[in-house]
């Protein structure tokens, strides 16, 4: 059996608990697809964001599913799979701003960003000269900052910021400034499943059906139920 | 006679506690330099009536004058009569003295500390002129040693000591005693006495509830024997307690000679 | 163990500390000052102070402290700048960061807590020291700042110093308002490198020493009047 | 694509409403909160016992512990018992040839909250009890009362009023710690308002109905708390 | 003679404050029937004396046989001593009634709850029967009607009698009696007088320490004037009051003649 670490916070589409304990989303439905893939039989721990690393290592689970994105200092730490998806980062800005994502455009402006993510990286290698941070915890933080006015831009991914755009509350506040200019060093590594880094065999097990599971079409079949485009990303 | 010529004058006080009416009416009129004793058993509303005087139980009845003032009442609900302005009697409470039958020694504060207390808070003297006065006080009553300790570190009579102290270092006009020598000696039951008379001699009235009536006829100028809430009997110590017209105060003052 | 990252992290493991530290002190010193009018108020106000009062501190010690600092932050934090003129004052930098939103209301719900601490002790203080106080004439003002406050803070010193540790460990929610005090500094580091203890252990070193100066204070305050047992 | 459901609909006790997972939520953050405060009355109980009374050796291990348990985050002593704990426990327990153990995430949570209210609790009595009048206790002595006769009949109902500002404070302080929970993924009222509010969006709405549980559990504990405190301040005169 | 004979003995009882000697050894010996009292100026030892011998102060050095029962001691660092066994301090405890300088009362009881405590929940009487006990006591004191009253209701001398008859219920065979007439009038001083009295006749042992020479030349059969940590003469009252030798004790005695 392969037991799959969740964080218990709602991230929707991806993953999210539904009002009756069930797990739902693109994440779920990506493991059930790479569990049938390994003909193995899995389950789900959730955890708080604090205990995922702990109980991955103290063995309360076997993989990290988790929207974790891929970075060098993680590594350090943990094995990663191969990536199983990567969407596009983005910033969004107020209602009426001019759209652009170039560091003249963001120049002398606020930008609101989610605590190490990869999109902080990205932000110090291209925007630090020009534009100043604010660091949340979360991107709902930024979204509520960035409907008050306290800051100019939310730069993050692509999904959860249209997400929010398109929803009740962001319709009337903000709008797509437009996908930043890839960097594949920074943003190409996408997300991956994170596994203990002795667990060599389960790594290339769930590699391989990763790998399977794109192939054969199941991915695209999953994918059409959540979004109109591949998250897989280049 | 007017109010003026009465250090102190307090006409028909009436208190009670719920049901229980403690104090039925009681007057009393005290010229500058007078010690005036109050006697009764125990549980007759001694403390009560020295405490309805600087306004601590408000009574529910009563007219005050004190120092010459007359401390100004408002009618509330139920017929019953509050001061009308706190201010005032704050005023008048700076010229009374008490020592309380508890001594209510300030815990945080050493016996030096309580002793300069009032006169540097609330009258204003400068430290060290309290600090002088109170000294020579504490000697006095023999205390200099221990100006220094706590309440809590005090033995009864000393906390006793203490408080005489205390009150006496603001220099009132006015002193309330209740039960003062209660936990001392007989040496400093003496000390005590003098102490009283030199005040008498200086002009200051002293109002005084004690149980020991050899001390009552030693110091005071004037004797009310408090019963069931009423005056029963006042007059002089030789007449009190030589002669006592009513039969309670008779029996009451006999018990000390058995 | 690894503790290598200390040196990309540590100016703002500095500066994290900085903000706690700030935090801190600024909502203990007033939420203390704020708390003496409140515990006054209910325990001899009059009776629709001591029920404003009452309500006060059951509803900021009724909810989450998260909860009040995100209504004042989103919720009065947005009215914020259509006061006119606001904008352009020099209190604009100031009341525009998320850390006057987190000093105010980390102070508002310290203060709630400790009018009760302060309710119990003020009438834990023997009535009859009171009345020694209103004998010599105090005024009401004079009995409260000589009398019946220092005898009621020393009877709730050990609770106070509880209280003061408590809000130390209440200050990382201030992250959710974008203040990076030292506890998000370490939850920076840990969503970077993955590390579980490193990072929380630079934090408890902190707190400890910090604690340690806390209770080390209260001790020296208790020590100054002794108490017979 | 989502449509717009109704607060009624939102909050309704069943499924897809989230009011059903915000009230077990609630309960369990009450279950919880129950626990670590007794718990921590009786450590509390102890610490102060030993505070005022112990030996050299018992006082510097209490004030040790009364430190690091208030100054610890309790966030590392959690992830510390139940994940750190339960590795060390299994490994020994493999070494000596026995079957690995699981720790329940419930009783580690009581624990650790319960461990932690104790140090805080421990100062509140030893303030409370330094708080009464030395004469009492000497009477209850000098009646010949044992420790615990003395403790009982004496010592707790005339240290009461004192401690329960204090105690209530707690109490007030566990029902919200104990969110922390989540770290070992037990769903309580502060997480299943996260995940009512993530999923839906609906942000103000469910933060605002954890506060009125909230509150409604605050308001229901003063009752019982003012109570007691009436009860106990029998026999005290008013405040002047 | 051996111990056994006496209801209370006590040998060379040392105790300190810090540099400050106290008690600098203290013998006392009192049969089954005795009433000594203690006198002495303020602050000379008394209640602490009275203290040590229930232990309520731990004495520096010192030998105490209770009713025929010694307490064991052992030494502790710096040549001090300590109880050997708590338990059975606790045992001897509950043989003595102590009435406190300051009274003590349990606030957070009734009069009549303050009374039963100890026979109820020390020495196990039934609640009815201390009930009828106290209520006798309660109304030899004159205290009946105050009996569901809490303490911080009464006034100084309804306390002080509260406290005898707390002390009084638990039938002590030895009784320690802090000043228990400091707050009373003199009928009741003359009823606490009688009481005494009466309980001497049954038997049972008195340790008194009083300011009042009257009291104490009338209550007792031996008297003990302490001075400076010392016992500085002892005898019968007729002889301490009447003809003291040393000149300090007849000082203190005189001072309560002038
Ligand atoms: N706060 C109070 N509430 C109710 N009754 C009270 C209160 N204070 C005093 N009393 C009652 O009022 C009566 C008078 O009390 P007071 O203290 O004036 O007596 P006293 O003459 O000073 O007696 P003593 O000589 O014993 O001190 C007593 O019966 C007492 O029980
Ligand atoms: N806990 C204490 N710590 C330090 N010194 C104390 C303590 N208790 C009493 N003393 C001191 O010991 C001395 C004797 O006190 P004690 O209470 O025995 O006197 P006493 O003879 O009963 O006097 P009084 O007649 O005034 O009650 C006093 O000087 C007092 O200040
Ligand atoms: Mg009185
Ligand atoms: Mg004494």
């Amino acid at each position: 059996e392969v037991r799959f670490g969740i964080m218990n916070e709602a991230y929707p589409p991806f993953f999210a608990k539904d009002a009756s304990g069930k797990w739902v989303g693109w994440e779920v439905d990506m493991m059930n697809a790479v569990c049938a893939e390994m003909k193995e039989s899995c389950s789900i721990v959730d955890m708080s964001w604090d205990g995922l690393i702990p109980g991955l290592q103290s063995k309360k689970f076997d993989v990290i599913w988790s929207s974790m994105s891929i970075t060098d200092e993680r590594e350090k730490t943990i094995a990663f799979t191969d990536k199983y998806y990567n969407t596009p980062s983005k910033l969004i800005g107020a209602e009426g701003a001019k759209p652009g994502t170039t560091v003249a455009d963001v120049s002398g402006k606020t930008i609101g960003i989610q605590v190490s993510t990869i999109q902080s990286d990205y932000y110090k290698k291209y925007y630090a000269g020009a534009a100043s941070e604010k660091t949340y915890a979360t991107l709902d933080e930024a979204f509520q900052d960035l409907a008050v006015g306290r800051i100019d831009y939310v730069f993050g991914d692509s999904i959860p910021l249209m997400a929010f755009i398109h929803s009740d509350f962001g319709k009337g506040c903000c709008s797509d400034m437009g996908n930043v200019k890839d960097d594949p060093a920074i943003l190409g590594r996408g997300i991956g499943g994170g596994l203990r880094k002795e667990d060599t065999e389960l790594l290339a097990k769930l590699n391989s059906a990763i790998a399977a599971v794109r192939a054969s079409g199941k991915y695209a079949e999953i994918s059409k139920k959540y979004f109109d485009f591949d998250p897989y990303g280049e | 006679m007017t109010d003026d010529s009465y250090a102190l004058r307090v006409d028909d006080v009436h208190k009670s506690y719920g049901s229980h009416e403690v104090l039925k009416g009681i007057s009393l009129a005290a010229r500058k330099g007078d010690v005036i004793s109050l006697i009764g058993s125990s549980g007759s509303g001694k403390s009560t009536f020295l405490r309805c005087i600087n306004f601590l139980e408000i009574p529910d009845r009563g007219r005050f004058v004190i120092n010459g003032e007359e401390v100004l009442m408002k009618a509330e609900r139920e017929g019953k009569v509050h001061p009308a302005n706190w201010r005032q009697v704050e005023r008048i409470r700076a010229g009374l003295g008490m020592v309380f039958q508890s001594f209510n020694l300030w815990a945080h504060m050493t016996v030096l500390e309580n002793v300069i207390e009032a006169p540097v808070h609330v009258l204003g003297t400068s430290r060290r002129e309290a600090i002088e006065k109170a000294e020579a006080l504490l000697h006095k009553v023999g205390l200099y040693e221990k100006r220094d300790a706590y309440p809590a570190f005090l033995s009864g009579g000393q906390q006793q000591r203490a408080s005489i102290a205390r009150a006496l270092c603001i220099e009132p006009s006015v002193m309330l005693f209740d039960e003062p020598t209660s936990a001392l000696d007989p040496e400093l039951v003496g000390e005590v006495l003098k102490v009283i008379r030199n005040l008498a001699e200086e002009g200051r009235t002293m109002l005084l509830v004690t149980h020991e009536m050899k001390f009552a006829r030693d110091v005071s100028n004037h004797v009310m024997f408090l019963h069931r809430g009423r005056v029963e009997e006042e007059g002089t110590p030789e007449q009190i307690f030589g002669n006592p017209s009513s039969e309670r105060c008779r029996e009451f003052t006999s018990a000390s000679r058995h | 163990m690894d503790f290598s990252w200390i040196f990309n992290y540590w100016p703002l493991i500095v500066a994290g500390a900085i903000q706690t530290l700030l935090l801190l002190v600024i909502s203990v010193v007033f939420g203390f000052i704020l708390a003496i009018g409140l515990a006054l108020a209910q325990v001899n106000g009059p009776v629709w102070l001591r029920g404003c009062a009452k309500a006060y501190c059951t509803s900021f010690r009724g909810t989450p402290l998260l909860i009040q600092l995100w209504l004042l932050y989103y919720g009065v934090g947005s009215l914020l700048p259509m006061i006119p003129g606001l904008r352009t004052s020099f209190l604009w930098p100031i009341v525009r960061e998320g850390f006057f939103f987190a000093a105010v209301s980390f102070t508002l719900n310290y203060a709630a807590y400790e009018a009760e601490v302060l309710r119990g002790a003020l009438l834990a203080v023997p009535k009859g020291e009171l009345e020694a106080g209103r004998a010599f004439g105090m005024s009401r003002w004079t009995l409260l700042r000589r009398i019946w406050l220092p005898r009621a803070i020393r009877i709730a010193l050990p609770t106070i110093g509880g209280e003061v540790v408590l809000q130390l460990k209440a200050t990382p929610l201030a992250f959710t308002v974008t203040v990076m005090d030292l506890y998000a500094v370490a939850y920076k580091v840990r969503q970077d490198t993955l590390l579980v203890y490193e990072p929380l252990i630079i934090v408890t070193v902190f707190y400890v020493c910090l604690t340690l100066v806390i209770t080390r204070a209260f001790r020296l305050v208790e020590l100054q009047v002794p108490i017979r047992r | 694509m989502q449509t717009n459901p109704s607060i009624v609909e939102l909050l309704s006790p069943y499924p897809p409403g989230w009011g059903g997972a915000l009230l077990s939520g609630a309960l369990s953050t009450i279950l919880i909160s129950l626990g670590a405060y007794f718990l921590g009355i009786v450590i509390g109980l102890a610490g102060s016992a030993g505070k005022l009374k112990g030996g050299r050796a018992i006082l510097v291990i209490l004030d040790f512990y009364t430190t690091a348990m208030r100054a610890v985050p309790e966030l590392i002593l959690i992830i510390g018992l139940y994940y750190a704990g339960t590795d060390g426990i299994n490994r020994l327990l493999s070494a000596l040839g026995f079957p690995p153990v699981e720790i329940n995430g419930f009783l580690a949570a009581v624990a650790v909250l319960g461990i932690v209210q104790g140090a805080y609790m421990t100062e509140v009595l030893r303030g409370a009890i330094l708080a009464i009048p030395v004469g009492q206790i000497e009477a209850a002595s000098a009646f010949g009362m044992g420790p615990w006769l003395r403790f009982r009949r004496i010592v707790l109902p005339a240290l009461m009023p004192n401690a329960l500002p204090g105690l209530t404070n707690l109490w007030m302080s566990v029902t919200k710690d104990s969110a922390l929970i989540a770290v070992v993924g037990y769903q309580e009222l502060a997480l299943a308002t996260r995940l009512a509010a993530g999923n839906t969006k609906h942000y103000f709405l469910f933060f605002f109905a954890a506060a009125v549980i909230y509150l409604m559990i605050t308001i229901f504990s003063n009752v019982v708390f003012g109570s007691l405190e009436a009860y106990f301040r029998r026999g005290q005169p008013k405040a002047a």
